[in-house]
């Protein structure tokens, strides 16, 4: 029961971490408006466009690199799901956990080189 | 037992398959001759294996039989044997038939001189046909039928498709779809057979029938299942024959094939459907047919009659013999139904005399559209004059078609009613009345087309028939009026097996 | 040691995937229809998680399948979002219903 | 007395105490803040030979920041007619927020620390993953062609070397057998990690900067080209947030690579008598005035050189770290 | 697990799959270093030759005794090589398909499709394999992840895109609902390897639960059953059929169907042999009125579908869509028949469908075009192919003397032969047969009598040609001769063996 009251502390802990993490901007926001001033003017309502008038959406479609970017990080962040606990319990696992882990991130390896070939990671 | 006879009458076709298959296609002549010598060669092996039949035995005969497939899955489950052999025999019946086959088959095969195009495949499907249709007669188990069965329907729907008349290929899918329907349910019965009795050869399931009511239950084999496997056959049957409500992919099929197809179809295939009957109705259910005699009998008068009146009121010479072809079948249905020794003779009379006159009919409407490019009544008349020898072969088909006496047409007829007129004489009586329409639409067609007014002033018909048109007529007509005048012929042939069929219902 | 029920999770599990399978068999947006599937995988995996600690027969492996779920849900997503990438180089759109080349 | 709070029911009590001993923190963080700054402008001053502010609060321009601080707080503040006005007001909320509660979990020294979770490293590795979003979605809101732009950068760059970073503390874990905070500390005991495990560091370091998005790799607001990037439409405190956020997550990751790499609190040989309080700020100011050294020294790498660098050269290094930490400890331990 | 257990364990029980891994690696590296102009139809050889390989690895196994490694999870018993067999021969028969698919349109990922075509066939195998939900899953996940790439594989074109949309959507949500059926079959067990499912649902405390017992059965059934295009789930079919290139949709028509089989087969017959339903009921019996309409709804949609086709392809989604309704049949009767009638089926079905899209594929590509108006003349143009056509859509349509009616009658002993037989399915199932008559000898109606607009003759690439010839005569042999595949499946499958529990004896 005591592990368990730690444990819900710790997770208290978090959430009044999260807590104040947003209460100090709405504090802050909330005692900048009553300081600063309002003046309205159209102007400065625009969108900034370098001091041109800003001229359609800025809502376009990305460029199809970033999707490739993420779609390259969806990947290899779940490989590190596999990492994490694996490099925990290695003490227990022993060698062989590490040739599996080896053929593991050898697959992953050579999707990397995948892409690498496929010049999905060339920025241009 | 085992010699291999009747395994090389039925296979004997393939060789010419394998021939055609390395004739150039635009060699014409070689291409017909070796049809027809390919005709001539089941024929051959047909009468030599009807020289080596003992016509006394009632038993089948000139058996071969192989291990073929066996299901084990399923033999583990019980005591019952799920093996399939590759078992063909005949006997006097499948004989008959047999000889029937590879004789119009031949005499097809002459006919087929007037198929223009294509010849090298409609060979190669005539032969495929060819032993289909002997399969089915020398099967010995119904697997090995249901194969032969549909063998004989895939190159038929070709054959009816590719080479015919304006709407073949309407008539082809009307063929393809019906007798799928009928095969489908046939299947079905035979499966449900095969599973709860564990065999499918026709004496063991002659034997596993014979045995006591409560043996039967324990194999689920109840009264009701046996009743619902019979009205499966003969309805799938029925539609092959074809009998009443299930006719018209028939009429197409006469209307727009080939002659020389419809010669065989109208004078083998329906047969099967009669064959089937009298194979799988009456020898392995006797008891349960019984009770369905007088169904059938009254399907049999509707038939005749059906046919008959709408026999007369068609103006197409094919449609009026397609319609008779109905009629007729309808005489098998009575004699069917009359479940006594003169009703089956004259069914199975009736099942080989009528193969051989609407082969002949149909041969001779074929003769008479290469002529006119018509075969509607009206555009002929006075044939007599310009195609003698024509006309009175026509007249004399005619003439066996109604029942002429000396002929062969005669003699099925007369037994068929007689055995019925034991059984069922109102039915009968009613039926009879069939027979003088009969008269009527035969004579109404064959008197308008030979001594009939001249329509057209300026009518030209060809030459009368060449010496190669007539050889096959005469041969029909030959062996019609054979049988006509010595109807121990046949009844030699078939008396042993029909008094074994005549057994099973105790008769 | 816990006082949330099982058929909590459960429950929630349940509506999770409703919700999930209600998005990919409605939504128009290809990319909706994507996080409506692992909408339902992450209910799949909330069942499991809960079924390995408080079930009848309590067990590690449901965790482990967990595992196994996410690892492949996420190969799932690339490869959807690789092909809807190239289905937009094609064709600019994600909308499920303007695919209709193959309507008959 | 807080191990016997720590261990007692959860309650309203509890939650008081932790907020008060929560709000300290943030007051120190936000100290922290304040004269990073300044400290940051200051290094910067030196190495470029000027002297850095000098006016306000005295020579050393004590209180620039804090007048900085004020004059944000009273300057007006505009959300553009076209941005997406929730979602404006939502996204320095949203990269503020994770970036303090990571703190939760820092054992700053032996008894300073929050919250002693289990999985203390992914915790970290989680939450910080968020403030992408935040980025993301700021530069989403503006409508501006600008920030739009400086966001998808960001986020492209940040999950960019996210992989690196959290894969080169693979080694890490490996050694400590332990996703615990306070166990990769104490694991530290005998040897810093640094020394067993150089590559993972190398990377861990490169990879920590490049996720605060410092220069070199501060392209995403890169003035010259972009304007400021993501928050170019925010103005006032809504900006602050992001600057906050910022120096915020440099504190968090200064304190992180003391503790994975560094030893956290633990002392060197012979000078165990120094408390491990000092030890610990010692080291985190080391990795700090790093940073600001970095940034006076290096010029900003090109984009196409800065995603290359993270997949082809800091991820194959660190997958590399893996085997080479695994070796170690087959070897040595 | 330590290193000593796992080289303890005989990895030769896996050599057909790992060499199919090998060369998929191999196979990638190479395409990867290749300069970009090179010919990638050596790699066909290479994959090929793994393909034989693992085809004999196979062959080499048959003699082994069931044998379990990895904790149970991978399983070598009949059951699993006599499925690889088909698996793998229907493998080896599309890659000679792809050798010659349009060079133009796949030259760009050429060497990717040979690479994911053996992952796809490697996810197929270890589905075979495996007798742990989790190993199932991921083999199964290998398959479709790896089809749903080879669906799109033709980048530029949007159809092709698009059906590989379509496809990974409705997997998707496929494969969690499976999921979710598993993860309710997890919970009530505790378990994920099958064997100790099986054991576990026999326990009486599970009795109270047998709600959530089936409802957990349908979510799998109807789950898996995606993979073998049965209804509900069929939708895709027609679609991801029409989009993808042929070789694709032959594998997807085939090989990825018979794994889907293969998986419905070790799950549902394994899993629920022995579980009570509602009232303490047999499962299996209970959900039996189910199965049945979802395999005649199977049928029904198939072939009706079928019916209003112009496009080949589409056809032949639909008549795929049939034939699953079919082969689901013998999963209603249940009995220990069931794996041979599937086996078989399913290789005949390889032989016949394969040949079918072998000379489809000839077509299209000459015609570039997918209307049924291709078969037009076919048998003028080139009879020998119009006579191979015919033999493989008479199998198909279930005429004697060919494979497929040797399966079907198969199948009907199946559906007649337990009390009281199942009339009323067989009956749906031979109408149905007859319906498929009408579309099947549709294109046997256009290549035989009518007219094409071209004369000219087809050209027949050698190794269209070789998969012609072998599937025509595995079609009409496996017709006449069932016994050849009968005996060997019969004489080495024990049901027993299908269901015993090797325990945790490595």
């Amino acid at each position: 029961m005591e592990l368990y009251h730690l444990y819900q502390n710790n997770y208290l802990i978090v959430a009044v971490f999260l807590l104040l993490g947003i209460l100090l901007p709405a504090a802050a926001l909330t005692i900048g408006k009553i300081l600063r001033p309002y003046k309205p003017v159209k102007e400065k309502y625009t969108t900034y466009e370098s001091g041109i008038e800003p001229f359609q959406q800025s809502w376009v479609q990305f460029n199809v690199r970033y999707y490739l970017f993420a779609l390259l990080f969806v990947i290899f962040d779940v490989e590190t799901v596999f990492l994490y606990p694996w490099a925990v319990a290695y003490e227990e696992l022993g060698v062989f956990a590490l040739i599996e882990m080896g053929i593991f991130v050898l697959m992953l390896t050579l999707g990397l080189i995948y892409a690498w070939k496929k010049k999905v990671l060339k920025w241009n | 037992m085992n010699t291999m006879l009747l395994t090389l009458l039925l296979f004997s076709p393939l060789l010419s398959v394998l021939i055609l298959l390395f004739v150039p296609s635009d060699d014409e002549k070689t291409l017909r001759m070796t049809g027809v010598l390919g005709a001539l060669l089941p024929l051959a092996a047909a009468l030599i294996a009807f020289s080596a039949f003992d016509r006394t035995e009632a038993g089948v005969q000139l058996e071969e039989v192989y291990q073929w497939i066996t299901y084990e899955v399923f033999q583990a489950n019980g005591e019952l044997n799920y093996s399939i052999q590759y078992h063909i025999g005949a006997d006097g019946l499948s004989m008959t038939m047999i000889l029937l086959t590879a004789f119009i088959a031949f005499l097809a095969s002459i006919a087929s001189f007037s198929v223009k195009s294509k010849l090298k495949s409609y060979y190669i499907l005539f032969f495929i046909l060819e032993l289909g249709m002997l399969g089915v007669f020398s099967a010995q188990n119904l697997f090995l039928f249901f194969v032969f069965f549909e063998l004989t329907l895939i190159p038929m729907f070709f054959l009816i498709g590719r080479y015919g008349y304006d709407n073949k290929e309407k008539a082809a899918w009307s063929f393809l779809i019906y007798n799928g329907i009928g095969s489908a349910i046939l299947l079905i019965a035979f499966v449900a057979l095969f599973m709860k009795s564990g065999s499918m050869a026709f004496d063991q399931l002659k034997a596993v029938f014979a045995l006591p009511d409560a043996d039967l239950y324990e194999m689920f084999l109840t009264e009701r299942f046996r009743t619902g496997i019979l009205i499966a056959i003969l309805v799938a049957f029925a539609v092959k024959l074809p009998v009443v409500p299930l006719h018209t992919w028939m009429l197409r099929v006469h209307a727009e094939a080939h002659p020389a197809i419809v010669m065989i179809h109208s004078g083998i295939l329906l047969k099967i459907g009669a064959y089937g009957m009298i194979r799988f109705g009456l020898g392995i259910f006797p008891e349960e047919f019984k009770s369905l005699a007088g169904a059938v009998a009254i399907l049999g008068v509707v038939n005749l009659l059906y046919g008959a009146f709408l026999a007369i009121t068609q103006s197409d010479l094919k449609k009026v013999l397609a319609y008779s072809s109905v009629s007729h079948m309808g005489i098998v249905l009575i004699g069917l139904a009359a479940l006594n020794e003169a009703g089956i003779q004259g069914a199975v009379f009736q099942t080989v005399s009528h193969g051989l006159i609407s082969a002949l009919l149909f041969f001779l409407v074929g003769v008479l559209y290469s002529r006119r490019g018509s075969s509607q009544l009206h555009d002929f008349g006075g044939l007599a004059a310009h195609m003698p020898v024509a006309s009175a072969l026509l007249l004399a088909g005619g003439l066996a078609s109604l029942g002429l006496p000396g002929m062969s047409g005669f003699i099925s007829e007369f037994m068929a009613f007689l055995g019925l007129f034991n059984v069922m004489p109102v039915v009968a009586a009613v039926g009879t009345i069939g027979l003088i329409l009969t008269a009527v639409y035969v004579l109404r067609a064959v008197l308008a087309v030979t001594f009939g007014k001249e329509r057209h002033e300026n009518t030209v018909y060809g030459p009368d028939m060449t010496a190669l048109e007539r050889f096959p007529a005469y041969m029909l007509l030959a062996a019609i009026i054979a049988i006509g005048v010595f109807p121990s012929l046949l009844s030699g042939l078939l008396g042993a097996t029909l008094e074994s069929i005549k057994l099973g219902w105790g008769g | 040691m816990s006082n949330v029920p099982l058929s909590l999770y459960l429950m929630l599990a349940l509506i999770l995937f409703c919700i999930g399978l209600y998005g990919a068999l409605t939504k128009k947006n290809a990319v909706i229809v994507l996080i409506s599937i692992e909408l339902m995988l992450n209910a799949v995996n909330i069942n499991l998680v809960a079924f390995s600690k408080y079930s009848l027969h309590p067990g590690l492996s449901g965790q482990i399948f967990t595992l196994f779920t996410i690892a492949v849900a996420a190969a799932e997503a690339a490869v959807g979002l690789a092909i809807l990438i190239s289905l937009y180089r094609n064709r600019p759109t994600v909308r499920v219903d303007e695919m209709d080349t193959m309507k008959h | 007395m807080m191990n016997d709070l720590l261990h007692s029911q959860p309650g309203w009590y509890n939650a008081a105490v932790f907020f008060t001993m929560a709000a300290v923190l943030l007051l120190v963080v936000l100290g922290f803040v304040t004269y990073a700054i300044l400290a940051e402008r200051k290094v910067l001053g030196f190495i470029q030979l000027r002297p850095g502010p000098n006016r306000v609060g005295g020579k050393l321009g004590l209180l620039q920041t804090v007048a900085d601080v004020f004059k944000l707080l009273i300057k007006e503040d505009t959300i553009p007619k076209l941005a997406d006005r929730p979602l404006f007001i939502l996204a320095p909320v949203l990269t503020f927020s994770p970036a303090f509660m990571v703190l939760a979990v820092m054992p700053f020294t032996e008894h300073v620390q929050f919250a002693d979770l289990g999985v203390g490293l992914l915790y970290y590795v989680g939450i910080s993953g968020i403030s992408t979003i935040g980025i993301l979605l700021g530069g989403w809101a503006s409508n501006n062609k600008y920030s739009l732009l400086g966001g998808m950068r960001a986020a492209a760059q940040m999950i960019s070397y996210e992989i690196p970073l959290v894969i080169s503390v693979v080694g890490v874990i490996l050694f400590a057998g332990s996703l615990n905070l306070n166990d990769i500390v104490e694991g530290q005991k005998n040897v810093a990690y640094i020394f067993l495990s150089p590559i993972g560091f190398f990377v861990f370091l490169i990879a920590s900067i490049a996720e605060l998005n410092r220069t070199p790799f501060d392209l995403p607001e890169a003035e010259s080209e972009l304007v400021a990037g993501y928050h170019v439409e925010y103005s006032g405190f809504r900006f602050a947030f992001f600057m906050l956020s910022e120096y915020v997550y440099l504190f968090a990751m200064a304190s992180l690579t003391t503790v994975l790499f560094l030893g956290g609190w633990n002392p060197l040989p012979f000078l165990e008598f120094i408390p491990g309080a000092i030890w610990f700020a010692v080291k985190f100011s080391i990795v700090v005035f790093f940073m600001i050294w970095i940034r006076g020294t290096l010029p900003r790498l090109r984009a196409d050189q800065l995603m290359e660098f993270a997949w082809k050269i800091l991820l194959p290094l660190a997958l590399l770290n893996i085997f080479t930490s695994a070796a170690v400890k087959e070897l040595f331990l | 697990m330590d290193t000593d257990a796992l080289l303890s364990y005989n990895w030769s029980v896996m050599a057909p799959e790992f060499t199919i891994l090998g060369v998929a690696t191999l196979l990638s590296i190479i395409d990867l270093f290749m300069s970009k102009h090179t010919s990638r139809r050596p790699l066909l050889w290479l994959a090929l030759a793994g393909v034989a390989v693992a085809m004999a690895f196979v062959f080499m196994q048959l003699d082994q005794d069931v044998t379990s490694i990895l904790h149970d999870t991978y399983r070598l018993d009949f059951f699993s090589k006599a499925f690889k067999i088909v698996l793998l021969l229907g493998g080896f028969l599309v890659l000679l398909l792809a050798a010659d698919y349009r060079k133009e349109e796949l030259s760009e990922s050429r060497g990717e499709f040979y690479y994911l075509f053996l992952t796809a066939l490697l996810g197929a195998m270890i589905m075979a394999s495996s007798a742990d939900m989790i190993t199932l899953f991921v083999g199964l996940e290998l398959l479709s992840l790896s089809s749903y790439i080879l669906a799109g594989i033709r980048k530029k074109s949007r159809k092709s895109n698009e059906s590989a949309f379509k496809y990974l959507v409705s997997g998707g949500i496929a494969t969690a609902i499976t999921l979710f059926g598993l993860s309710y079959i997890f919970g009530l067990t505790g378990k994920t390897n099958l064997f100790d499912v099986v054991e576990t649902l026999q326990e009486p405390a599970l009795l109270e639960h047998s709600f959530l017992l089936v409802f957990a059965f349908f979510m799998t059934f109807i789950g898996l059953s995606f993979k073998i295009a049965a209804a509900p789930f069929h939708m895709w079919a027609p679609d991801v059929y029409e989009g993808a290139p042929i070789p694709v949709t032959a594998f997807l028509s085939v090989v990825s169907k018979t794994a889907g089989f293969v998986i419905l087969l070790r799950f549902i017959v394994l899993t629920f042999i022995a579980a009570a339903g509602i009232d303490r009921d047999p499962l299996l019996v209970q959900v039996q009125p189910y199965l049945m309409v979802l395999a005649a709804a199977t049928m029904i949609i198939g072939n009706l579908g079928a019916l209003r086709q112009r496009n080949v392809k589409r056809l032949f989604a639909y008549s795929s869509v049939a034939q699953a309704g079919y082969v689901l049949v013998p999963f209603v009767s249940n009995s220990t028949q069931v794996f041979e009638l599937i086996w078989f089926y399913l290789l005949a079905y390889v032989v016949m469908n394969i040949g079918a899209f072998a000379c489809l594929q000839t077509l299209t590509r000459d015609a570039r075009s997918n209307d049924i108006s291709i078969f037009r003349g076919l048998f003028s143009r080139s009879p020998w192919l119009a006579s191979a056509m015919t033999i493989f859509l008479l199998s198909l349509a279930g005429i004697p003397a060919t494979a497929g009616f040797a399966g079907k009658f198969g199948i009907f002993m199946g559906a007649l032969g337990p009390e009281p037989g199942h009339y009323v399915l067989a009956g749906t199932m031979m109408l149905m047969t007859l319906v498929s008559y009408v579309y099947y000898f549709n294109i046997i109606g256009l290549m035989f009598f009518r007219d094409g607009s071209s004369k000219r003759r087809l050209p027949l690439p050698p190794s269209l040609g070789a998969v012609l010839v072998f599937c025509a005569i595995a079609t009409i042999g496996l017709g006449i001769l069932p016994n050849i595949a009968l005996d060997f499946f019969f004489e080495s499958f024990d049901v027993n063996e299908f269901f015993m529990n090797t325990g945790h004896n490595h």
